[in-house]
């Protein structure tokens, strides 16, 4: 079991964290930390798989920095659609009916 | 074109494109004047011109052929000469209501009859005779009243259903034929193996217009209803149209048929004497008269079976078939215009229109020195005994003294039933015009008409001999007599 | 010369999308149509320039693989391109005109629209699997500020859910990716494929292509993952929703169909292949089932999107082991059937808004007796409904006939039952618009009329998708043709 | 390209450009719209005559490009589609004329003249279509541009009728195209050809060639509602009568007509069809939609759904005739096609003028419309006599040689069905003919407006006429060259003796 692929494992582990809590959560804030969860398990896999076969492999560390850069982005922008989304409706999450708390803006 | 072409055409298109009058209203007054004129052309045509030409019209449906031959010749003269009669006598006779819509269907009738009577292909024959049915059904319910739209109801379906057995007959034979020509179809008929399927088709429907007894059940509905001249020209022309239809169809000169002969001569029988039967308890004197016509067209059934069960005989038959149909059409036209007739107040000007009346109606008998005289001497001849090899051979003479007596009780039915409905007044001229040239033209013009009949003298010889006068006369005793003793019993049970 | 069509082809709509992030709305209309001239030159150029001499890889900036950017220029990739480029302009002048200028969130219309038409290009030309993803990325946040713009609850909901859906949809391609680099040490395709003719296929390399496939599939909507489109397409704007459902959906399959084209083979298998079928008829009939019980008109023209949709993923079992020239014939129907869809969508979107600005509200049985008032629009729409129904001369029936094609001659006739069934069914929802606009209502006269420029741009989109069934055959023609160099 | 390859495409071309232009002139343009239409159909007419005589002499007028990998679009005149396309273009010019005296000011006429001239364009495409896909091509866009002919009035039962119509016509085009798909994958793209393809088919396909000739016969079956399909018929008579008239007697049942005769004689052969037992089976269906037909149309009250059942009995003709395996028998069925078009035309615009002026829609109120408008009730008449087949009228001649070919290839029992539907035809024509000559009117017509001089305006008041004039000069005229039967005959020469 040479360490590279404890790094995949532990990927796998993570995502599948992620991926529960993303579908079985319904706070969108707490949806939005398991997208980030699944994201770095994801990455993890991505670095730990190629360094099993044939040691450090450069390529994957490229790609997790782009993939990581990527991620920030989607969450910023997740960020600022729940706030609006809050403000408007104040409800947290997209299971329940909306009741417009302060008239909001239609 | 030679002038006799452009006549030939004159005499078809004339009658054809008279109905155009009737969209200019102007003008509606006026068709009423123009019925007499309208046969004229054919008129010239029959009586000018001899038989024998021919029209080409390639591009007339499937190949347009007009011809014209003896027998046809025959045909197209009674038809115009009576329809001229009717036409005269209809110009007196017409009121104003729907006088558009008679005289449209008027001209359209007169040109499927004289049509019929040209056309030798197939084509243009079985138009001018749908063409005849189908206008003939406005002459009929031309009143309006309940009982013309019920006899038109049944003149229509009994029509339509002949029309449709003469549409497969025909189609049968020109297929068998390969041919649209009318003279192919004989031999044709006679060699192919669907023989007596066509026959009978060809049979049936010209048999429903000829009144052939089964077939016949609307006549006496259509006459009473339909106006006098249309009944008249209906019964005089248009019965003939189906005999002639089977003269020019049916394989006579072919082969011996005796199988349809003695079938025609029972149908003969059945029809002269059994429409005496009815014809006698008669209302109506329009009703009496229809049934005298079946009689008649009985009488010709006879000699129709004769020429199919012998061919040799047949061509002398067609001949004598001619002039009977000539002979009855006019006088059965004249008797029917007399029945619109109203009888002038003096006695002895009454007794003279009462003679005239009554003189077509006895010559229908056999008169002596009437065309009826030498019609039923041409028959005598024509259907003796010993020269015919048909099995009901023998019968024949009996059954055309049975039918001479039918025929004269009918007569006298009618000028009892007659004299009972006419009432004394004026009539108008040219109404009165009308029913004298008919009955001139029965009783006095029949002799110059051009006919050849075989073995028959032509020409005004005022005849018969001698030993010819008891045969004719002897029948006629025989209706009298009965006549009488039916008036006695009736006075007596008047009586009691 | 390519350099500067490529140049032109990804970085020039970042530029502008910078561009119209600094100045406001209605000068950023004017540089946008100016960028829009630049784009449909270029690509129409780089279309004649491969039907003249075929495909070719091109890496970025001179870096080759596999650090580089290696972008793949073949024919279906250059057709897609020229699409894009017909598409958005049409969406763009329509968007001009439509979007009111003054709203506060409409400003950023302008760059999230250049945004996703450079992700859209990125996908296209994307060469390797890992720059496809940056490219979806790309795409989707793009995709989802746009829905976002309209700024009610609504949108914003819908907005949040398309987020979720797209984030989870590329995260298990990218994990699909992962195992795929870690097995066979590439990320081009072509690599993969060069690598699998000399090594024996290794277990479970399957699992990567389902993961991918999956991924892309929840990205697409195929039907038990489509819970997310309609309301996305249904609340944005018009021009919005037109672009979504024309050339955004279509990314994520285009990469799918890349993927098995060229994979599906080695790696996947019968099951899998009929399978994914099964899922696309299923779309079919469940996605004009509700189409025609949408009481929103917007809503039935995004249910049609899912159904139609599900036609796409029939590629999947007609090209999984059939003879070659069946495989031609079911990837040309499906270049079809995605040129044809996007183009009578888009029409039918822009249409549709023109219908409910003029009538007011956006339900169905609003719409009688503006066949009075909007027939152009009206008409417009009919047409690109004929498409939808793959009714001749339509591109949408030239689609239908080649599959049909395929599906008789690879013998799996079942799929002829679902594309004649899908036809007739597109017809009932259509048909049920026709009866509404067809039927008389009251003379009334409240509605607003549009101006005359906004009908132009559906109508030209309609008779463009009408008239694709009878030039079908040159537009095919590149479509099939291969790199003229073997794989690196 | 010669002028003669695109000469057909200018035929298509001349009402597709005038569909366009009539779709964008304003609803206002009413004079410019007239012209638009009379002028597109004159040019047409002009176009059309100057092929018939091109084809009559042999030359072939012929253009086709691939418009799919492996389709081609294939557009050529032959003696078939001459036609066809003759009977449409000539019977286009008289409905527009028509159509405009009839929408006098009745709302939305843009759209309908622009769909009227859309769908004459797609019947003209299926004339002149030279394969079964360009066929198929213009066979869907006729459904298309006549369902808002169908639905033109926007009431609740006109909306009810269109959507069975397209329930039924777009259902038989799936078929349709599932045959041709068929056919396609099998044989491959097939142009017709007098004579057939499959005289020596090899018997391995043999069993789907039957397959795949029951779907073609299924899917053109609707349009040429032939019995179990022929449901849409009767419902599709609520649309205006210029619609009913052109199309549901003429452009849209033909083509279903055309179509089988296309697949019988020119994709199958006659000497295949019948080698695989096709016809036979065809032949008794056309038969017994015949009956059918009549017998459903005696008991119609209404006076157009009458005439429409009597047009799902009268279409089949055309499809027995051809069924029958011999050339007579073909040139019979062949001559229908434009017999019967004249013929029903001319009922249906009489009935349009009925219910336009008179405010007539069941026969009951007929009465005494004779006297009323005597030139609309005698072409009236011409027509229902033609419909029986009195002769010298065009019906006659129809019934006469189709009569003569059954005899030939001896299968009596056609002559049977021909004698049992001229009477029933005679058993629902006559009694309306009575009522409109020899019954006295009702004391107040339905709804009753003048128009000056004539019984009806003019435009109403020619083409019925028109029409009735042509069912006599084809009936009397049946011999002349350049006549219908002569035109039938020499399809069936090029057809027997390829």
């Amino acid at each position: 079991m040479t360490v590279p692929l404890l790094y995949a494992l532990a990927g796998t582990v993570l995502c599948g964290i992620g991926l529960l809590g993303l579908l079985w959560l319904s706070h969108l804030l707490r949806k939005l930390l398991a997208f980030n969860i699944l994201g770095s398990g994801v990455f993890l896999v991505l670095v730990g798989l190629p360094q099993h076969q044939g040691g450090p492999d450069p390529v994957p560390q490229a790609l997790v920095l782009t993939g990581i850069v990527v991620a920030i982005a989607a969450t910023a922008l997740a960020v600022v659609l729940i706030r609006r989304y809050y403000h408007l409706s104040g409800m947290t999450s997209l299971e329940d009916e909306p009741p417009a708390r302060k008239g909001g803006r239609q | 074109m030679a002038p006799q072409m452009v006549l030939v055409l004159l005499a078809v298109c004339v009658p054809l494109v008279y109905p155009a009058m009737a969209l200019r209203p102007g003008w509606s007054r006026a068709m009423r004047y123009v019925l007499p004129v309208l046969p004229l052309p054919a008129l010239v045509l029959a009586l000018a011109t001899g038989p024998g030409w021919q029209l080409e019209l390639p591009w007339l449906l499937n190949g347009g052929l007009w011809a014209m031959d003896e027998l046809r010749r025959l045909f197209l003269l009674l038809t115009a000469v009576l329809w001229m009669v009717a036409g005269i006598y209809a110009v007196g006779y017409l009121g104003a209501r729907n006088l558009r819509r008679f005289c449209v269907f008027w001209g359209l009738t007169l040109a499927g009859n004289l049509g019929l009577t040209l056309a030798v292909d197939i084509g243009s024959f079985y138009s001018f005779f749908a063409l005849m049915t189908f206008a003939a059904y406005g002459l009929v319910v031309h009143e309006g009243t309940a009982e013309a739209t019920f006899a038109g109801r049944v003149y229509l379906v009994m029509a339509v259903l002949g029309e449709m057995a003469i549409l497969v007959g025909l189609l049968l034979a020109a297929a068998a034929a390969d041919s649209q020509i009318l003279t192919d179809l004989p031999e044709a008929i006679a060699g192919s193996p669907r023989q007596d399927l066509i026959i009978a088709l060809l049979l049936g429907g010209f048999g429903v217009k000829a009144g052939l007894p089964l077939l016949h059940f609307w006549l006496p509905l259509a006459h009473p209803v339909a106006p006098t001249p249309a009944s008249a020209v209906l019964s005089g022309a248009m019965i003939k149209a189906g005999l002639l239809g089977w003269l020019v169809t049916l394989p006579f000169a072919e082969i011996a048929m005796p199988g349809w002969g003695t079938l025609m001569i029972l149908a003969g029988a059945v029809g002269s004497i059994g429409a005496a039967i009815p014809g006698v308890v008669q209302q109506k004197p329009k009703a009496v008269l229809a049934y005298s016509s079946i009689s008649q067209m009985g009488l010709m059934l006879l000699m129709v079976g004769a020429a199919l069960a012998d061919p040799e005989r047949a061509p002398v038959l067609f001949s004598v078939i001619a002039l009977y149909a000539l002979h009855h059409g006019l006088a059965k036209g004249s008797l029917f215009l007399s029945t619109g007739l109203s009888v002038p107040a003096g006695r002895l000007r009454r007794a003279g229109i009462w003679l005239l009346i009554a003189l077509p109606g006895f010559s229908l008998a056999g008169l002596p020195f009437t065309s009826g005289a030498l019609a039923k001497l041409a028959m005598k001849d024509g259907l003796a005994a010993n020269n015919l090899d048909s099995a009901l051979a023998g019968y024949l003479a009996p059954l055309m003294t049975a039918g001479a007596v039918a025929t004269l009780l009918l007569v006298l039915r009618y000028l009892w039933t007659l004299r009972s409905k006419v009432e004394t007044g004026h009539n108008p001229p040219l109404l009165a015009a009308g029913w004298l040239a008919s009955v001139g033209v029965s009783l006095v013009a029949f002799w110059w008409l051009p006919w050849q009949v075989e073995g028959l003298v032509r020409g005004p010889v005022w005849l018969p001999q001698p030993y010819q006068l008891w045969a004719l006369v002897w029948p006629m005793l025989i209706a009298v007599a009965l006549a009488a003793v039916t008036l006695l019993a009736k006075w007596l049970v008047k009586q009691r | 010369m390519t350099l500067y069509l490529m140049a032109g082809l990804l970085f020039t709509p970042l530029a502008w999308a910078v561009l119209t992030l600094l100045v406001g709305f209605t000068r950023g209309r004017l540089i946008t149509w100016a960028g829009i001239l630049v784009q449909v030159l270029v690509s129409l150029t780089l279309w004649l320039a491969v039907s003249r001499d075929g495909g070719f890889y091109y890496g970025l900036g001179g870096w080759d693989a596999p650090l580089g950017i290696e972008l793949r220029v073949d024919g279906l990739a250059v057709t897609f391109v020229l699409l894009t480029a017909v598409v958005a302009s049409a969406c763009a002048i329509h968007a001009g005109v439509y979007i009111d200028p003054d709203k506060p969130w409409h400003r950023y219309f302008w760059p999230l629209f250049w945004f996703l038409w450079s992700g859209l290009n990125a996908v296209w030309l994307g060469g390797d699997l890992f720059n496809l993803y940056v490219g979806l990325e790309l795409i989707s946040l793009a995709a989802v500020g746009l829905v976002a713009l309209g700024g009610s609850v609504a949108a914003l909901r819908a907005s949040i859910r398309y987020l979720l859906a797209a984030l989870l949809g590329s995260l298990a391609y990218l994990l699909g990716v992962a195992l795929m680099y870690g097995q066979f040490g590439t990320l081009s395709i072509a690599g993969v494929v060069f690598w699998l003719d000399q090594h024996p296929v290794p277990a479970g390399s399957g699992l990567a292509l389902a993961l991918m496939i999956a991924g892309l599939a929840l990205k697409t909507a195929l039907f038990p993952l489509h819970r997310w489109l309609p309301p996305a397409h249904g609340i944005a704007r018009s021009p919005v929703s037109a672009l979504l459902s024309a050339l955004v959906i279509k990314a994520s399959f285009y990469i799918a169909a890349r993927l098995w084209l060229e994979l599906g083979e080695p790696l996947g298998s019968l099951a899998a292949a009929q399978l994914v079928g099964l899922m696309g008829s299923a779309a079919v009939v469940w996605g004009s089932w509700l189409a025609c019980r949408q009481p929103e008109l917007k809503q039935v023209v995004a249910y049609s999107s899912v159904a139609q949709i599900g036609y796409l993923f029939l590629l999947f079992p007609l090209t999984y082991s059939v003879s070659e020239s069946v495989a031609l014939q079911a990837r040309q129907g499906m270049t079809l059937q995605v040129i044809s869809h996007a183009l009578a969508k888009a029409a039918m979107f822009l249409a549709a808004g023109n219908l409910i600005l003029s009538t007011g509200s956006s339900r169905v049985n609003a719409l009688t007796g503006v066949s009075r008032f909007l027939p152009f629009s009206l008409f417009s729409f009919g047409l690109a409904g004929v498409s939808l129904m793959g009714l001749p001369p339509s591109g949408g029936f030239a689609a239908k006939w080649l599959l049909l094609q395929a599906s008789l001659g690879s013998a799996q006739w079942w799929w002829v039952l679902v594309l004649l069934a899908g036809g007739l069914l597109s017809a009932v929802y259509v048909f049920r618009i026709y009866r509404a606009s067809f039927l008389d209502g009251p003379e009334t006269d409240q509605f607003y009329h549009p101006p005359r420029s906004l009908e132009l741009v559906p109508m030209v989109l309609a008779l463009m998708a009408l008239g694709l069934g009878l030039v079908a055959d040159p537009v095919l023609s590149v479509m099939a043709l291969p790199l003229e160099d073997g794989s690196r | 390209m010669t002028l003669n390859a695109w000469m057909p495409v200018f035929a298509l071309m001349t009402s597709l450009i005038a569909a366009v232009v009539i779709f964008a002139l304003p609803e206002k343009g009413y004079r410019l719209r007239t012209t638009v239409n009379l002028g597109a159909a004159l040019l047409k007419l002009g176009l059309v005559a100057v092929m018939v005589w091109g084809v009559f002499r042999g030359v072939d007028y012929g253009l086709s490009y691939t418009m799919l990998p492996g389709v081609t679009f294939m557009l050529k005149a032959d003696a078939l589609s001459m036609m066809f396309a003759g009977l449409s273009a000539v019977l286009w010019l008289l409905t527009t004329i028509y159509a405009v005296g009839y929408l006098e000011n009745s709302p939305n006429r843009a759209r309908f003249f622009g769909f009227f001239s859309l769908c004459v364009a797609s019947t003209m495409g299926v004339a002149l279509a030279g394969n079964l896909f360009t066929f198929f091509l213009f066979y869907e866009m006729l459904t298309l541009s006549t369902y808002p002919l169908v639905v033109h009035r926007g009431t609740e039962k006109a909306l009810q009728a269109g959507r069975t119509y397209i329930i039924y016509t777009l259902t038989g085009g799936a078929v349709l195209l599932l045959g041709i798909a068929w056919l396609h994958g099998v044989v491959g793209d097939l142009p017709f050809r007098p004579g057939g393809h499959f005289g020596d088919a090899d018997p391995d396909i043999q069993q789907s060639l039957i397959l795949i000739f029951i779907l073609l016969v299924a899917g053109l079956g609707v349009k040429a509602a032939l019995f179990p399909l022929h449901g849409w018929l009767p419902q599709a008579m609520v649309a205006p009568a210029p619609v009913s008239a052109l199309l549901h007697a003429v452009a849209v049942v033909k083509a279903g007509a055309f179509g089988i005769v296309r697949v019988v004689h020119d994709i199958y052969g006659v000497e295949a069809s019948s080698a695989l037992g096709l016809l036979e089976p065809l032949a008794w269906l056309a038969a017994f939609t015949i009956l059918y037909g009549s017998v459903r149309a005696l008991s119609q009250g209404d006076l157009k759904r009458r005439l429409a059942f009597s047009t799902i009995s009268q279409v089949s003709y055309i499809i027995l005739g051809i069924s029958l395996f011999g050339p007579v028998a073909a040139a019979g069925g062949l001559v229908h096609l434009l017999h019967q078009g004249i013929m029903k035309i001319t009922l249906f615009f009489c009935a349009g003028n009925y219910a336009e002026t008179l405010g007539i829609h069941r026969i009951e109120e007929l009465d005494g419309a004779g006297p009323r408008m005597p030139g609309t009730s005698v072409a009236f008449t011409i027509g229902a006599f033609g419909m029986i087949g009195v002769p010298p009228l065009a019906g006659f001649i129809t019934k006469w040689t189709m009569g003569s070919g059954a005899l030939a290839v001896d299968m009596g029992w056609v002559i049977a069905v021909l004698v049992a539907s001229s009477l029933l035809n005679a058993a629902y024509f006559l009694p309306v003919v009575h009522r409109l000559w020899f019954r006295e009117p009702a004391d107040r017509w339905p709804r009753e407006c003048r128009w000056g001089k004539l019984e009806t305006s003019a435009w109403l008041f020619w083409p019925p006429l028109l029409t009735a004039v042509m069912t006599v000069m084809v009936g009397v005229l049946a011999a002349l060259t350049f006549s219908p039967l002569f035109w039938a005959e020499l399809i069936v020469l090029r057809e027997y003796s390829p």
